[in-house]
């Protein structure tokens, strides 16, 4: 399968595909479905200092051919991450990048300086785009003096390559990337949900306790294509894409717009076989577009363009 | 704890807006517990992308037929009813923890109380408990009669009482208000519900033993996203997940 | 059916439903499929004050509950459009809401000068916030200084109430509403399309000829109806509410949100009769939920939040 | 040009990813131009919105049945593919307008020149014009001998040069390289294809007269969207809308 290798920073995959973080808890329910070892790697849900409850149920709401959540950054904290959820995943031999919330600059500092000192965290990644917390990220995911700030001071202590997610939330995204390369970042992940929201109409109330929530899944695939597309060609750090990925088609397309490496979140809980499933038809789609290795699909979006009508 | 693609074998209206589907397939002969749901795919093309968690509400394992009862309320479930006889469908499960018949204490006596679309698990825990010699008493509450189902269905496992809210069916009320007297020390108590139901009924059994099960709404059924929890003082983590260590919980064990 | 009626500044509307704009033509089109006097209004497509042909084709593609177009403000300029387009509209007796487009503030100023001095039209819809065109509002939408620059000039010179068209791809969306209304605005319309992109998953290179197009459909709805939640609760204009409404439901979620009136797209293309089906149906879901008059609906979902689970 | 609701009667695979449905209902009687087209919705429930452009290929008056003949390419089209019999359609159409047989000059010869799924409106006005008397001739192109359809159906109405781009049937080449022969002065050129296509047949008919019909992808479908806008110079407005004012045009009128 080496025609689906793909390396980042600290991330040395079999092949290009992750879950995405939240989306595949610790990996221990997934665990019970298949081998895990098949993956390219795993992005586990996001740790802070403290352990956090999250936010009051309802959590989750159905969109059109999406999802709104409101976790709340939900998990037991760093210590017992470190101790009780990642020596689990040790037999998959895959790389971990764990995710990285908080509320203060020191928090995620914190945080960083003792996950990415455990031996089986390959990457670290921040996630400064969480929607769903008052105190926790977003500040820093719409801002980009705070983002570099944050990235520059997580980088001093980070004893592994640290990945910035962004949010979609922002007027400028590119401005963004910008701004935590230059800060040292070692790579991007984007993108984060959009912020939505769903109202019962026959009530005309919300259905997330929290109100509003993050939007993911197939609906917002468009507006990921289109920001990696336009980051891709203005940073030289990798990006790992994401964002309604459900189909190895749609892998191609996130790495032909820019992606080095794709997560896939939403999908695994409209089937939990989906990654794998990704993983297994890829080589098929590779062999029908006559490329011999995956990682050649990076970035073709940004070649010249051809009117594809004309190709049947 | 499997994918499985099951048969429609039938799908029909039985009250208002309440359908019985039947579903075919080997899959199903993993499913012998009551209280476990299914996850079920509105389809592949569907713009509805998330399961709907439903329960088991019968199984014949001689047809490998699975029985669920639902209520044709939103988008997802409208979708369900207009299924054909045929059609398949993309299953998870079954998953959760049930109620355990075999391995929880039983006593002589068992309440089942349950109101409109909690109903249905109830039935096939009732045939269990029964098969083993449980003396079953039901409560079931609909909204009015013609919401109703399954009531002679439930008369032929045991004593029945029907509550309504509009009084059209059995008594006019909740089930609540008709349970007091079919409950003993000796009655093990099941219920299934919304929230403020289950609450009711833990207050009226309280000393009683017996098990709650939960709903809520769900991401990927299998404990991964944290969409689920309900808050618990008997664990340290502070919250079940309902998807994974429910629907069901002892009485007692979370906080509604 | 006074039950529907709803007013807004130079819009008096028998019911709160008008087609959005450049989903509709100039209303001939849709003039064969039905009589367009049911409707509460119309927006016509965007006048330019000199006629432009727009992008080259592709112009639109197809996403999951979406659709991107950049169809690239293709009209044929306000004189044009006040000689043969509005005349066609005078035997329906329906409020005209006319949207404006502009590459300078100079250009604006000008086509409101004309349009809103015509008898049939009722208000004007200043587009700042048009992501297909170079030059050409975008660079207003994003920036809330230029937002309200453009705003109070064209209040200036404008005979008829002046709504602002707010674009989605902003960090701040509460921030430019309260920019364009300290400037003057009469009302708001809300959402444009989100920036997106779509690649040909075999080629890797983009369906559209534009690259980028615009996102609009079903699935930027809980982005539209929590823009327009935020908003609501912080402007006293009203909010003509759009992006992805397709139903008669969704017209009540999105006035619950705080919406007075209520613009639909895409899904005119889907169903050539989507807006008198829905006009037609909102009396039922009134009677539905026991609800008297439509206005009642208006920002419904800012009274307190009660878990809706319990509700079956 | 209204909206009809039209029963599947039969969906099959006849050549490799190409498919011949018919569809049945009182709508099919408006049906009576070749050239225009159907507005496919996939259906109501799934993720793909838009309508699909589907040229009409037969139609059978008495039954009331039209046949559309469609490659499954991508998620809409396999979607279509996959429906059953008896399975109702939501259609606009007939749209835009198409090849007017009764009102446009006719010549004795008619050349009808077609590439892959551009092939399928030639046989409904094949048909016409050999009622009409109009001595009819056919260029078909394919890539390979799998993906032809309808050789001998077209055969049946007149002579027909088939031609494969890997010489597995006809002659090896493109459509254009096999129309020489069959042209005089005499011909009217009927084209339907993609846009390269079109061109070449548009040089190599220099001088003769026809008429062309193209594709563009679509929105509306009723010209309100100018999603389908191509160029010409014919025009004061320097456009023309696809879905509305074609998809059939003037060969010469509009800029390839
Ligand atoms: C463990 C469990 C067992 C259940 N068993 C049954 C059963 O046997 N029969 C039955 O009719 N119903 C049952 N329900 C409730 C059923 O899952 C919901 O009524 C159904 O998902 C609603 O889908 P919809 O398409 O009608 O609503 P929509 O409003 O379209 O649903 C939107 C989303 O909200 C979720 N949702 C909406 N209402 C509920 C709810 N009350 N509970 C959980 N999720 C909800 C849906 O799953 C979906 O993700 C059960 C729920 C749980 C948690
Ligand atoms: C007037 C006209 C008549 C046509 N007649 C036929 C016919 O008889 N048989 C047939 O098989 N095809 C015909 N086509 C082409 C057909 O419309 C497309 O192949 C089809 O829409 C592709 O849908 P999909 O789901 O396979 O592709 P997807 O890639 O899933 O389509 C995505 C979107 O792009 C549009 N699209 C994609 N390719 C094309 C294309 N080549 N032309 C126009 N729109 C496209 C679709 O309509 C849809 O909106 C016709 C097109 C036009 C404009
Ligand atoms: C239920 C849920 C929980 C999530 N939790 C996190 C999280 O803890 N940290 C994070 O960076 N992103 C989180 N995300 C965002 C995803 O990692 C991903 O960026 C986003 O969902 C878009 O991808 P998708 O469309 O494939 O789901 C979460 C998403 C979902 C749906
Ligand atoms: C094909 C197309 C053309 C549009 N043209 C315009 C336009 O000219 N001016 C404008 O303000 N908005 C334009 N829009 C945006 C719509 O008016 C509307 O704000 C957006 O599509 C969201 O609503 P919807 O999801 O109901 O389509 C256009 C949208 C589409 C799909
Ligand atoms: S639904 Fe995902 S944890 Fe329960
Ligand atoms: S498709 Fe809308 S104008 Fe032709």
């Amino acid at each position: 399968m080496s025609r689906l290798h793909v390396s980042l920073p600290g991330l040395n995959m079999k092949n290009p595909i992750l879950p995405a973080s939240g989306c595949f808890g610790f990996g221990k329910e997934y665990a019970k479905w298949y081998d895990l070892s098949v993956l390219g790697g795993i992005t586990i849900k996001a740790a802070t200092l403290e352990g956090r409850f999250g936010n009051p149920t309802p959590r989750v709401a159905e969109t059109e051919s999406g999802m709104l959540n409101a976790i709340g950054l939900q998990n037991p904290g760093v210590t017992k991450i470190l101790e009780n959820e990642i020596p689990h995943l040790e037999p998959y031999h895959i790389p971990i990048l764990a995710n990285i919330a908080g509320s203060t600059e020191e928090e995620y500092i914190e945080v960083t300086k003792q996950i990415s000192a455990h031996p089986l965290v390959s990457a670290v990644e921040l996630n400064i785009s969480c929607p769903n917390v008052k105190e926790g990220g977003i500040q820093f995911g719409t801002h980009y003096q705070s983002a570099a700030d944050l990235t520059r001071k997580v980088k001093e202590v980070s004893e592994k390559p640290v990945y910035v997610k962004l949010s979609p939330n922002v007027s400028d995204i590119v401005e963004m990337a910008i701004a935590v390369e230059d800060a040292g970042a070692d790579g991007l992940s984007m993108i984060n949900t959009l912020v939505g929201m769903k109202l019962d109409w026959r009530t005309g109330l919300p259905i997330l306790a929290n109100k509003t929530g993050g939007l993911s899944g197939p609906a917002i695939k468009p507006v990921a294509i289109r920001m990696i597309y336009e980051v891709s060609k203005r940073v030289s750090i990798p990006i790992i894409g994401m964002g309604g990925v459900a189909t190895a088609e749609d892998v191609l397309e996130m790495m032909s717009a820019g992606a080095s490496a794709v997560a896939v979140g939403t999908a695994n809980f409209v089937n939990p076989y989906v990654c794998p499933e990704i993983i297994e038809k890829l080589p098929e789609l590779l062999d029908q577009i006559g490329m011999e290795h995956i990682s050649e699909l990076i970035g073709r979006s940004t070649k010249e363009w051809k009117t594809p009508l004309s190709s049947r | 704890m499997r994918k499985h693609e099951l048969t429609i074998t039938s799908n029909d209206e039985i009250a208002h807006r309440i359908y019985e589907m039947k579903l075919n397939g080997p899959g199903v002969k993993g499913m012998t517990t009551p209280g476990k749901f299914l996850h079920v795919s509105i389809g592949k093309h569907s713009s509805k992308l998330l399961r709907r968690p439903i329960s088991i509400c019968d199984v014949d394992f001689e047809k490998e037929e699975v029985t669920l009862l639902y209520r044709a309320h939103g988008d997802g479930t409208i979708q369900l009813s207009q299924k054909q006889n045929g059609e398949r469908l993309d299953i998870l499960g079954p998953l959760g923890n049930g109620f355990s018949v075999e391995t929880t204490p039983k006593k002589k006596n068992a309440l089942l109380v349950g109101g409109g679309i909690g109903v249905p698990p109830l039935y096939y825990l009732g045939k269990q408990l029964k098969d083993q010699g449980v003396n079953v008493t039901f409560v079931i509450g609909f909204h009015s009669r013609k919401d109703s189902f399954y009531v002679e269905k439930f008369s032929e496992l045991g004593e029945t009482a029907v509550t309504t809210v509009d009084g059209t069916l059995g008594t006019k009320g909740f089930v609540t208000d008709a349970m007091e007297p079919f409950m003993c020390t000796e009655s093990m108590i099941y219920s299934v519900g919304p929230a403020v139901m289950l609450k009711a009924v833990e207050q009226k059994a309280a000393g009683l033993d017996g098990y709650l099960s939960l709903e809520e709404r769900m991401g990927c059924g299998i404990g991964a996203c944290f969409a689920c929890v309900c808050p618990t003082e008997s664990k340290e983590s502070g919250y079940v997940k309902i998807c994974s260590d429910g629907p069901v919980f002892k009485m007692g064990e979370v906080v509604l």
